[in-house]
């Protein structure tokens, strides 16, 4: 059975290591946050201006001068800090942050990725994506592996105006785990009661199949 | 000390004029100089140029000077929230460039601190990068992006001194530091306007020689976009 | 949090060889990282390659490694003060590159926040920019500076918490904030070391993800170069 | 009668108007702010971190953690502020400094200013200056007529190694007050009891003296 946002959020955190600082865009990456171990420490940048993002505020407790990059009420942990946009992009641009989560519309075999516009229709910009895809050195996506359509979302090339060139390492997907290699999509994972066939039906690029592929565990 | 008070928003925005280019501090209705845009808004000055990392909501922040039709282009990174937007986008009315959040950020800094351009790696390979110039450094490539030109910046802060030291709250701080002496003129209004010694100069985000003039704003809305809460565990 | 707190110097300068690039902050005697050059003249490792504004005293500070010889080569803006320098500079038997202090400031915050280089004023014209790519904007000639590459950078604070936020005092602040995460690994000596959550998120200079190091100094002698008093009026 | 040093800063001190911020070299130029008028607001930056310097300290007030560009121990006056270096710098590439006033070896006919090497002699280095004349709109050079040896500072053509180029705008010297137009050095004023003919006796580069030149009210 593919798995729903919060199952691809799941199976995402188990990517967050001891000691990353982490950016999570807006969509499922933010539920990430809500399924990675407790026995970790693990630090969420905000584009913002903050570093250590805590829980949403408790119902009376939000203050306007405290929101995350997606315009929400949050709170601070001890030992966050807050600064200016130009410092923020100075930890992304500079390789500080260890992982970015982010979602795409459409990423392609040699991992571009698209995500901030389809011409004529949907103009909201591309906020930090790409000063974020350009610059980190471990990027997930997480996205559902078709469009409502029902076509692939991961391409033999992308369709939309590009996000980042060549940038996504690994991709979480309602069916699948998989990793962007200089040959193509590579499988990693499937997911539970998903098979090999359904990934590569929805799967428009090249699908490297190597050996048996593992089922994911959640 | 070099004081920078006006008492009024009037005196404040003096001299903005149709046709100028301002930078607005906030990030979507987070830290957005409020009392600056209402008058903005009242003065009904027309063919602006904003530099804003978002564009308001509809009623409120930019989303005012557009539902006026006052503003010709917008320089954004985000403009997902608002309905007026997108309408004067597509139809035309309204000419807007969509840049990279930290581009946006480091032109803003650029122009504060004096760096003609500088080289980002964000749109490389994109259509941000078309008609730019772009650069191999140590096999990674950057495009080139030249520092902002405004007439005004308009920002505000949580605390100010009559000196134009500024000093922001949590996140409401975002691109406000950075607009501070990037433009001709830099306006700043605080939710308190203290005498010269009462911040501690350690604790300055802003020195008042970024700021040309401080005044104590009235009436905060503070509205929050998303208000987000959790459950008592 | 992320804890970045180790228990001594030794500790918090593990990994350091002969042959390195190190940043080191401070402004004359101000601020420098005293704990750490201590331990870098205990370990006696050689052919230093130095990034710092001043190069100490003769018996502090970076003079101390000058004196046993340690540096091969120093990046400085200001040397004036340092005799045994003067002799080993004129005896060949120490490299220096001499820059303008903004041009250092700015090649190591161009590390920190990746930009791959920066374009000054300072310095074109001159013996400074020979052999270096200078390039015109609005009429103004400019200097192109690669950001520095280091391997260390050691760095002293006032306060910091164990999640390795720190806070300057004073004009102690200067170079120390820009080498921060301008180096392969950034170690922070702080006077006084407390627990995350005991410094406002607000007053932070440095957030903790620019240090991979934090640990308590020890014995700080804080010494003054140019004592200068006035008389009671 | 040549002016001292305290003379020369004294003359500057005049060309400090209120509201300025400014920036004062090592030397001479440090006086300068012993003869502000007390009825006009100036505030002094110092490079190494601070707006709004003050005084020095009282004996027994010194704080190792307060200095000023030239290493000396300070104080901070209300409405002070402390920075990095590269804030620092970014006010003054920035042309948020209204004044510069610093020392030199040597001036020449266009501006061309030189300071911080003696060839095979003296290198201490550029410091801040080489920063400062690149930035600066307004600078104004604080140094005696002539060295040691009794040659002209004031020269056609630096001979030493450049600080900068065509930046300086006025230079105070014990014997003048010269003004650096696109034609040469035009004499302003001199010095009391200092004639035209001494100025230009003292003068290598090209003097440029128009009508009567009134003597320096101090």
């Amino acid at each position: 059975m593919a798995l729903d946002k919060n199952g691809i959020a799941q199976r995402i955190a188990k990517e967050v290591k001891d000691g990353y600082y982490v950016n999570l865009g807006i969509g499922i990456p933010t539920l990430v946050a809500n399924f990675v171990r407790d026995d970790i420490q693990v630090e969420f940048q905000s584009e913002n201006g903050i570093l250590g993002m805590g829980r949403f505020p408790l119902d009376g407790e939000e203050d306007a001068d405290l929101i995350n990059a997606g315009k929400q009420t949050i709170t601070a942990r001890p030992g966050a800090s807050f600064f200016d946009s130009a410092t923020s992009f100075g930890m992304i641009r500079g390789k500080h942050v260890d992982l970015t989560i982010l979602g795409a519309m459409e990423v392609a075999e040699n991992g571009d990725i698209a995500n901030w516009k389809i011409p004529g229709k949907m103009v909201k910009g591309m906020g930090g994506a790409m000063d974020l895809v350009a610059s980190a050195e471990n990027i997930i996506v997480a996205m559902m592996h078709t469009n409502k359509a029902g076509e692939s979302k991961l391409l033999k090339r992308c369709s939309l105006p590009l996000t980042g060139v060549g940038c996504v390492t690994k991709i979480v997907t309602n069916l699948a785990v998989i990793e962007v290699t200089d040959n193509g999509f590579k499988l990693l994972e499937t997911a539970p009661g998903v098979s090999v066939e359904d990934v590569q039906n929805a799967t428009e690029g090249k699908l490297i199949v190597e050996g048996d592929i593992p089922e994911m565990q959640l | 000390m070099i004081i920078k008070t006006v008492d009024s928003v009037q005196k404040a925005t003096q001299g903005v004029k149709d046709g100028m280019t301002f930078m607005l501090g906030g990030f979507g209705l987070c830290g957005i100089p409020e009392n600056a845009i209402s008058e903005l808004v009242r003065l009904n000055i027309k063919n602006l140029t904003c530099i804003s990392n978002n564009a308001g909501v509809d009623d409120f922040g930019l989303g005012q000077l557009l539902h006026k039709k006052q503003i010709d282009k917008m320089i954004s990174s985000y403009v997902g929230e608002n309905a007026i937007f997108e309408k004067q986008m597509l139809s035309g009315e309204l000419d807007v460039e969509l840049i990279p959040q930290g581009t946006l950020a480091a032109r803003c800094q650029a122009a504060q601190q004096g760096f003609p351009a500088i080289y980002t790696p964000a749109g490389y390979g994109t259509e941000v990068a078309e008609g730019k110039e772009t650069r191999e450094f140590d096999g990674k490539m950057y495009v080139l992006e030249e520092a902002f030109k405004a007439d005004f910046a308009f920002v505000k802060a949580w605390k100010g001194d009559r000196a134009g030291n500024l000093i922001f709250k949590g996140t409401a701080r975002n691109f406000n530091p950075v607009m501070c002496g990037a433009a001709k003129i830099t306006v700043a209004e605080v939710e308190e306007l203290v005498e010269p010694g009462e911040l501690d100069p350690n604790h300055i985000h802003v020195p008042g020689i970024f700021v040309q003039r401080i005044f104590q704003g009235k009436d905060y809305e503070k509205r929050i976009e998303q208000r987000t809460v959790r459950q008592k565990d």
